[in-house]
């Protein structure tokens, strides 16, 4: 079932889709010959990437070639063990007070939402603005509307996670991030466990925030979704980037054997 | 309700016994049941089937030996059991004529150099619960004025373990069942027994109230025991004294007499008795008399000839 | 339409009474009640004709008898001249007593466990499952009794020992520790204790309201340690030490004075409280393991720092899993305070088993024990069905 | 470093390297496992000084100074000045009373067969590898008890008229049973709804012959009461019928020699109960030890899988009175302890029963014990029961089963392996739980040990740790390799259901 | 997704479709005035069917119309509250025999197969032969053996029902039902639960039946199917019949408001 369609009617709606962007030559997020291993299985080889702010970032790759990983070494929800991470000018080491600091600067929105399902939407989305940024209740609950209106489902408010459809609910995964005002937004594969009508639902919102200029780094099959918003597309094999490029170059004429291969199968 | 029918379509005797006090109702090496309660059973067993083997031994805990007799699963109680009038009414018994003499004492450790009960203020007190020693505690030391800590334990074994590991500075129970604890003891020699008795505590073999004629069966056993004793009949001679031309022994041993009968026994129910136990003294003796580790001078519970007051009524 | 219509014929009627489910059921049911009045109405005739046979009388007149017996542990005011009935009150109190304590020790043990079995550190994991594995795999009437017969009884006789500089003995009398004895002028102290605690709550509850309202957190701790002991402190030393403390000393038997817990209760207490602690660290490493990892992920993606990870999204989400379980471990941690009748213990049953023995009413008494233990099931039901209706997750 | 901008690609692939020195090895599994932050490693001392506190006083206690052989207490008494080790010696001494209790010594072989038989069947069953499953249920559950039972009893049991009745009363209606599963079978023929009558007329009668008193005759050798006699003819009637009605109708004809079967067992059964098979009668006062603990918990696990279906189907019923019975029943012997229970069918069992009869008293534990975990065993099954898709029921009930045929071949097949591990759970505990009967003054294992605390040969103040950490370590293998097992079933079962 | 193809393919194989057939004039079941509810809810109002030997009936309409309860009145897994259900002659009643009589010569196939996992597909297809027919074990697998081969599976007959695809699951289903040599068949959206190659197997094993003359009354949203075997469509809505035709008709010129919608909504 293809989405294009989709993603063209929302990213036409979002505005003038791909409109030449100044990207900002500061630099986001870096990562320096990063090296990770799980036991004595090497995950992470001599990974390398800069990230400017603004720039919209899509990863993709077979299963298991550690996209996932990257991503979340960048939040420290995994230890790297060689090299460095940079974000946002603070280096990730052990020391807990930087990965909190960098923790509160990157979004991230997974595969499989995890809303905390004890706790409203609303309180989803005001839990972390309260106690990590301080901010007075009644402020969290303006913000959280605000981006609970962005994401199309204010109405849900005061509804249980368990009570929305899963499209509904990684919406307010979304919003949840939003509401910390991060600097940077990472992806993990956000549509792949929904239905196909909800995909679109998503992508829809993923498409609003990057037309305005939120740094992301998206983990995602979505090709239409590369296509169309992506700066850069990123191809991952066995741990290493193997080729990046612009979508446009990137999907016309692919270089490696690798992405072409993997290209071939995901295209139809 | 017609216990002795019951007992002799049954073919044995249900009879309950102490689960294990030396001297009265205890094991031996080889499982066999002995002691002076013991022989009790043996002795109505032997006056209603004639033989001092159909017996059928259920041991009982203090807890559980009244509910036992209500409840049928036992014919009769021979367990140490203390003849008092609430249990005589309301528990509905009947007790059957007393066959110990007894009364509760304290026995503690002679390193605590206690020579009176009266000093024994503060003392922790090892008890049986569930019985009249538990309650003549009490009231002894609430009479005289004393405080206590009552450590309270269901079975007699365990209380005599506490009193042994020095959970308890004192043991109290019947002295008859002293004598019987000291020898448990892991140094019998320590313990010394107080002088003091504190309570009457005259032990009786019980039946359910309401069936005379089985109330009847067993109260004469015992008295048939006490009168073979009081005429000199033992074990070894009353085969020869059924030839005895005294006509207070042939009364008694059925020549020319239908008691037997009469009480639904065999005529010649108190040969089978002595034969099977021997008399009264000869019970004594074999179980807590001099003789024995136990070594119970027989005192009161002599017969009234020598002082003691062990008396039967006449069989006429 | 396309088919044309014909008369109905009529099905093959006429239906038995023997086939129709209602009427099935019905008789069933009638059946099965008549059965069981019968089958009931047989045991009370029998057991009424065994009271009259036995000539025991029945009722529940016995519990104004003088019971004449002691109580090792009277918590509540009891002497040999007190009711039969008053002892069995003083053992309901002695079984809450056991039960209320070995409840929470119990819940704390089995909490410390139940997190450290979840431990990254091997030596703690490994600790924390051979403790659960070992309680829970044995009867806890054989823990009671190695704690009492085993451990407890063979501690030295009080009477040989070396005078202790802080007062407190552990012998096999149990365990013996200094009291505090208040005079008069103590109430102010209690009063101040009191008033500390209470100002705690509602500084806890400002703050929580500021935070709220500005984002500003304020400590608890300190101010909170200096309002519950500072404040009592400072009274008690201003009303000028109204209170001695007394010391246990030797006399001939005991140990007299201070404050005594009984070795009964010492076994009963250590013993359910490890016993059923093992069951509730599995209880709470069940909980926990069932908070999925992704919740810590998000949370920690969200930049919440551990301590608040734990109390606003795992320890809410695990409870939910954890509080049936857990009452239902409660319960049974009540239920086995009645075996301190095996070690003397002066709880319910104990106390009930002497009464029946010395009274002869047996059905009464196992009628109260009934009542009582299926009363307090009850309402612990009751409570909990409600608890977890409120607690229970909204879902589509 | 290799700048990766856009348009680069990897010009060779990266081979996997082996991790940095300090991530592997021993050293690393002791950083991540034991020192990963300071208040772990301070965890970690803390927790190897209380480890080696432990381990160090369990071996000094249990093995280094420990006495292993000896005649009596002198043996485990500590030297001047030195503490006392564990007293194993005890243990052994007493050994084969723990096991046995006061069983007669020469005929404790009797114990050992009916352990090997228990354990042959009984693991045979529980290994999943094991062939003919069936026959070797029929074995455990059907024949194995009344082996057991007449070896360890001795047999040579008096059945009288009344039971007769019973007996011959349920071989009826098991004819029937069998009758009823042929084809051809009509419930309206005659001769059948004579024999369905005369079976209720038997057990009509069991129960008036149970509740009153009549003449005694004696028939056959047997004493029975002219109610009862009635009875046992009623049912022997019942089954010729049954036979006659079959051979009158030829579609039956084939199977009626299966008809005869169930007279047969119970033939056989009544012969072998009642023979002298030259074995002493052993009471069950002189039963005790670890044979009767296991005697009490198999007992109960067995009478309570039976009630404990039908509880739990009984509280599923449609039917209000039905269900809320088993409601009431199953809540009200889980909410009272046990002990309790046992009192109850200590004291008060006896006075439930008219007078003159009496139960032994191991049976009135075992009856508490068996309602008592009937009860938590209907919660178990109720659970399983639960997990069997509505499908089921209704895929059943398309093809036109019956409802017990749907619950015998359909649901309960399910939902009974579904709920293995709980079952063997339930057993766990009840195992546990037997410890209790010592209380009302039974032998078992545990009792048997306590007893040997007071026997002043043996009087030290090691002799009760020495027992009680026998007996623990004897509990703990017993139920940890239960609850194993259930883990491995749980396992297992989990698999089996994947698709 | 259309399955056009494939059915109009099953139909070409198993025979001339839609040959011009003999439909008895006896009736199979029939409905008169059948009402039902759910606690208040009205879900069939005034339902009337009357359905001839022979005949083959598809259901359709949108989700909650009643079809299903509709069809699980039939043999009565369903009570209905009023109005009369006849099937082959025998009135539905509460009476235990007559709705055992009228189970055993109605077959049912669900959405979800039911079939029984603990028993082997040989043994669920002898299971109710052996104990509801009373037929001899060896007879009930020939049986089985002989609707197996139909349902052309007869090589898992030894295998469990957890160790087959979907598409083999609901044919030994059929095989099952049609083991106990039922007048009528009732299929509950047999394929909506299957994955698009397996309808194709279960659609064809359908039509095989179809043409054999079975009595049918199937609840599906294969319009295709219905196309080709039905001799009549139903369609149902909020509880009631609101229109029902022959199939042709029924496609191409539906009379009633609520018909064009679904219609235009199913077909695309
Ligand atoms: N905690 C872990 N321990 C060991 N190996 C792991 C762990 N997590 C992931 N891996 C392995 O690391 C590799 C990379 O995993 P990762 O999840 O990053 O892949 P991915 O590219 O995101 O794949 P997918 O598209 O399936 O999500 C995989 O081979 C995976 O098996
Ligand atoms: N057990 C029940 N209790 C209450 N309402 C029910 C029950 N079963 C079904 N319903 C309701 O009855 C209505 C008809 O249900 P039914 O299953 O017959 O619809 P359907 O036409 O088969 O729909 P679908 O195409 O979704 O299967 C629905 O609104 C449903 O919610
Ligand atoms: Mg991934
Ligand atoms: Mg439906």
């Amino acid at each position: 079932m293809s989405l294009e369609t989709n993603v063209e009617a929302a990213t036409a709606a979002a505005g003038a889709a791909r409109a030449p962007r100044t990207i900002s030559s500061e630099i986001a997020v870096e990562l320096v010959n990063v090296n990770k291993w799980y036991g004595e299985f090497h995950v992470l080889r001599d990974v390398n990437l800069r990230v400017r702010r603004g720039e919209r970032i899509v990863v993709c790759g077979p299963s298991g070639s550690g996209k996932s990983t990257m991503i979340r070494c960048v939040n420290r929800l995994e230890e790297h063990q060689k090299g460095q991470i940079v974000v946002d000018g603070i280096e990730l080491t052990n020391d807990l007070k930087k990965i909190d600091e960098v923790r509160r600067e990157v979004g991230m929105v997974f595969q499989h939402f995890n809303l905390f399902p004890h706790l409203t939407i609303l309180e989803n989305c005001t839990l972390a603005p309260i106690w990590v940024r301080k901010m007075p209740k009644k402020e969290a609950e303006e913000v959280a509307m605000h981006f609970l209106k962005r994401v199309r489902i204010p109405e849900q408010a005061n509804k249980y996670p368990g009570q929305l459809s899963g499209g509904q609910q990684q919406r307010v995964a979304i919003a949840r991030s939003l509401c910390m005002n991060p600097k940077v937004m990472l992806f993990d594969e956000p549509t792949s466990a929904l239905d196909p009508e909800m995909i679109k639902e998503v992508l829809d919102v993923m498409v609003g925030l990057a037309n305005e200029g939120m740094t992301m780094i998206c983990v995602t099959h979505e090709m239409a979704f590369a296509r169309q918003v992506a700066d850069r597309v990123i191809f991952m094999d066995a741990g290493q980037i193997v080729e990046q490029n612009e979508p446009e170059t990137f999907f016309r004429n692919p270089q490696h054997e690798r992405t072409k291969l993997f290209l071939s199968q995901i295209l139809h | 309700a017609a216990t002795l029918a019951d007992v002799k379509a049954r073919g044995t005797l249900r009879c309950g016994v102490n689960t294990g006090l030396p001297g009265f109702g205890s094991q031996n090496d080889k499982g066999e049941w002995q002691g002076l309660d013991v022989d009790y059973c043996k002795a109505v067993a032997a006056a209603v089937f004639g033989d001092a083997t159909k017996v059928q031994y259920v041991p009982l805990s203090a807890v559980q030996r009244f509910p036992a007799l209500q409840n049928g699963e036992v014919d009769l109680l021979a367990r140490n059991t203390t003849w008092t009038l609430s249990r005589d009414t309301a528990l509905g018994l009947d007790f059957a004529g007393v066959n110990y003499y007894d009364g509760q004492g304290f026995m503690v450790k002679k390193e605590l150099n206690v020579t009176s009960a009266l000093q024994l203020s503060g003392a922790t007190v090892c008890v049986q619960s569930g019985t009249t020693t538990e309650l003549n505690l009490a009231d002894y030391f609430r009479a005289n004025n004393m405080q206590f800590n009552p450590v309270v334990i269901e079975a007699q074994n365990d209380v005599n373990a506490a009193y042994d590991s020095g959970r308890c500075d004192v043991l109290t129970t019947d002295q008859s069942g002293l004598y019987a604890s000291r020898l448990e003891m892991s140094k019998p020699d320590d313990n010394v027994v107080l002088p003091e008795i504190i309570s009457k505590e005259p032990l009786a073999p019980a039946v359910r109230q309401g069936d005379s004629q089985w109330f009847d069966v067993v109260k004469w056993t015992h008295f048939a025991l006490l009168n073979a004793e009081e005429l000199g009949i033992t074990q070894a001679n009353v085969q020869e004294m059924t030839k005895s031309p005294n006509p207070e022994i042939q009364r008694m041993l059925g020549a020319g007499s239908t008691f037997g009968q009469d009480m639904g026994l065999s005529n010649d129910w108190v040969v089978k008795i002595v034969s099977a136990v021997g008399n009264y003294g000869e019970i004594f003796e074999r179980n807590v008399g001099s003789a024995t580790p136990l070594g119970i001078a027989r005192g009161q519970n002599a017969l009234w000839t020598k002082g003691g007051l062990q008396y039967a009524p006449p069989i006429r | 339409m396309t088919v044309d219509i014909q008369p109905l014929r009529q099905g093959r009627s006429g239906t038995s009474w023997l086939t129709n489910p209602d009427v099935r059921g019905v008789v069933i049911q009638v059946l099965l009640v008549a059965a069981l009045a019968a089958f009931g109405w047989w045991i009370v005739h029998n057991t009424v004709e065994n009271l009259r046979a036995a000539k025991i009388a029945s009722g529940f007149n016995f519990l104004n008898t003088r019971a004449g017996f002691d109580i090792s542990q009277k918590p509540i005011e009891f002497t040999p001249d007190s009711s039969y009935g008053h002892a069995i009150v003083v053992g309901i109190v002695n079984t809450l007593i056991i039960a209320v304590s070995g409840i929470v020790m119990a819940t704390i043990l089995g909490f410390l466990v139940g997190i450290g079995r979840l431990s990254q550190n091997f030596l703690i994991r490994g600790l924390s499952t051979v403790y659960v594995e070992i309680f829970r795999n044995i009867p806890p009437l054989l823990v009671i009794i190695f704690w009492y017969n085993g451990v407890l009884s063979v501690l030295a006789a009080p009477r040989n020992l070396q005078p202790s500089p802080i007062g407190v003995y552990l012998t096999n009398r149990g365990l013996q520790t200094p009291a505090i004895l208040f005079q008069p002028g103590a109430w102010a102290t209690l009063a101040a204790l009191v008033v500390g605690i209470v100002a705690v709550f509602v500084l806890a509850r400002l703050n929580r309201r500021r935070q709220m309202a500005t984002g500003e957190r304020r400590p608890l701790l300190w101010p909170a340690l200096g309002l519950v002991v500072g404040l009592p402190l400072l009274t008690f030393l201003a009303t000028g030490l109204p209170a001695t403390l007394e010391l246990p000393a030797a006399t001939r038997f005991n140990l007299v004075g201070g404050f005594q817990i009984k070795p009964e209760f010492l076994a009963m207490f250590l013993a359910l409280s490890i016993y059923t602690g093992a069951f509730i660290a599995e209880i709470v490493r069940a909980g926990i393991m069932s908070v999925s990892r992704g919740q810590t992920e998000a949370a920690a993606a969200l930049g919440l720092r551990r301590g608040q990870l734990l109390r606003l999204v795992i320890v809410p989400q695990a409870f939910r899993v954890i509080i049936p379980p857990l009452t239902s471990q409660y319960l049974n941690l009540t239920k086995n305070s009645s075996l301190g009748l095996a070690v003397g213990y002066a709880e319910l049953v104990a106390i009930g088993s002497t009464v029946l023995n010395q009274s002869g009413q047996s059905v009464e008494v196992v009628a109260i024990w009934m009542c009582v233990y299926l009363g307090i099931s009850l309402l612990t039901s009751i409570g909990m069905n409600a608890f977890n209706a409120r607690m229970a997750l909204k879902e589509r | 470093m290799e700048e990766q901008v856009a348009g680069y690609v990897a010009d060779q692939p990266k081979l996997p390297q082996p991790p940095p020195a300090r991530e592997r090895g021993l050293a690393a599994l002791a950083r991540r496992n034991l020192f990963a932050t300071p208040f772990d490693a301070a965890l970690t001392i803390v927790a190897s000084l209380l480890i080696l506190f432990i381990l160090w006083h369990v071996v000094d206690w249990a093995l280094i100074r420990a006495v292993f052989v000896g005649e009596d207490r002198t043996a485990c008494l500590p030297a001047e000045g030195q503490e006392a080790g564990a007293c194993w010696a005890f243990v052994r001494a007493r050994f084969a009373q723990f096991m046995y209790g006061q069983y007669p010594v020469d005929e404790r072989w009797r114990i050992d067969l009916t352990v090997v038989l228990l354990a042959v069947l009984g693991l045979g069953l529980a290994i999943p590898r094991v062939p003919m499953k069936r026959l070797n249920a029929v074995l455990l559950f059907a024949v194995f008890p009344f082996v057991a039972l007449v070896l360890l009893t001795g047999g040579r049991f008096e059945i009288g008229g009344t039971a007769l009745v019973l007996f011959f009363a349920v071989a009826a209606g098991a004819t029937l049973f069998v009758a009823s599963g042929h084809i051809g079978f009509r419930w309206h023929d005659p001769l059948i709804r004579a024999a369905s009558l005369l079976t209720l007329v038997a057990l009509v009668t069991w129960i008036v012959s149970y509740a009153g008193n009549f003449d005694r005759v004696i028939v056959l050798n047997q004493r029975f009461d002219t109610a009862s006699l009635v009875g046992f003819l009623a049912s022997l009637l019942a089954i010729g019928l049954t036979v006659a009605a079959s051979l009158r109708n030829p579609e039956l004809r084939g199977g009626t020699a299966s008809l005869l079967l169930p007279l047969v067992i119970l033939l056989g059964l009544l012969a072998f109960l009642t023979a002298d098979l030259g074995l002493e009668p052993v009471r069950t006062n002189f039963w005790g030890g670890l044979m009767l603990t296991l005697v009490v918990a198999l007992t109960g696990i067995a009478a309570s899988f039976p009630l404990g279906i039908l509880l739990a189907l009984g509280r599923r019923s449609k039917m209000p009175a039905v269900k809320l019975l088993c409601i009431i029943f199953i809540e009200f012997w889980r909410g009272v302890p046990l002990i309790t229970v046992l009192f109850m069918a200590q004291f008060m069992l006896p006075l439930f029963l008219p007078s003159g009869v009496t139960i032994d008293q191991l049976l009135r534990a075992l009856v508490g014990i068996s309602l008592f975990s009937a009860a938590y065993m209907a919660e178990v099954i109720r659970g399983g029961l639960q997990a069997i898709p509505k499908g089921q029921y209704e895929g059943a009930d398309s093809l036109g089963l019956r409802y017990w045929q749907k619950m015998r071949m359909i649901i309960l097949p399910q939902a009974l392996k579904l709920v293995i591990p709980g079952i063997v759970n339930t057993f766990i505990g009840l195992f546990k739980d037997t410890s209790l009967v010592s209380i009302i003054g039974l032998a078992d294992f545990l009792g048997t040990v306590r007893r040997g605390f007071s026997d002043p040969t043996w009087l030290t103040e090691q002799t009760a740790a020495s027992g009680l950490v026998f007996a623990a370590l004897l509990y703990w293998v017993f139920c940890f390799s239960m609850s194993r097992y259930s883990i491995f079933m749980e396992r297992r079962l989990d698999t089996g259901h994947k698709r």
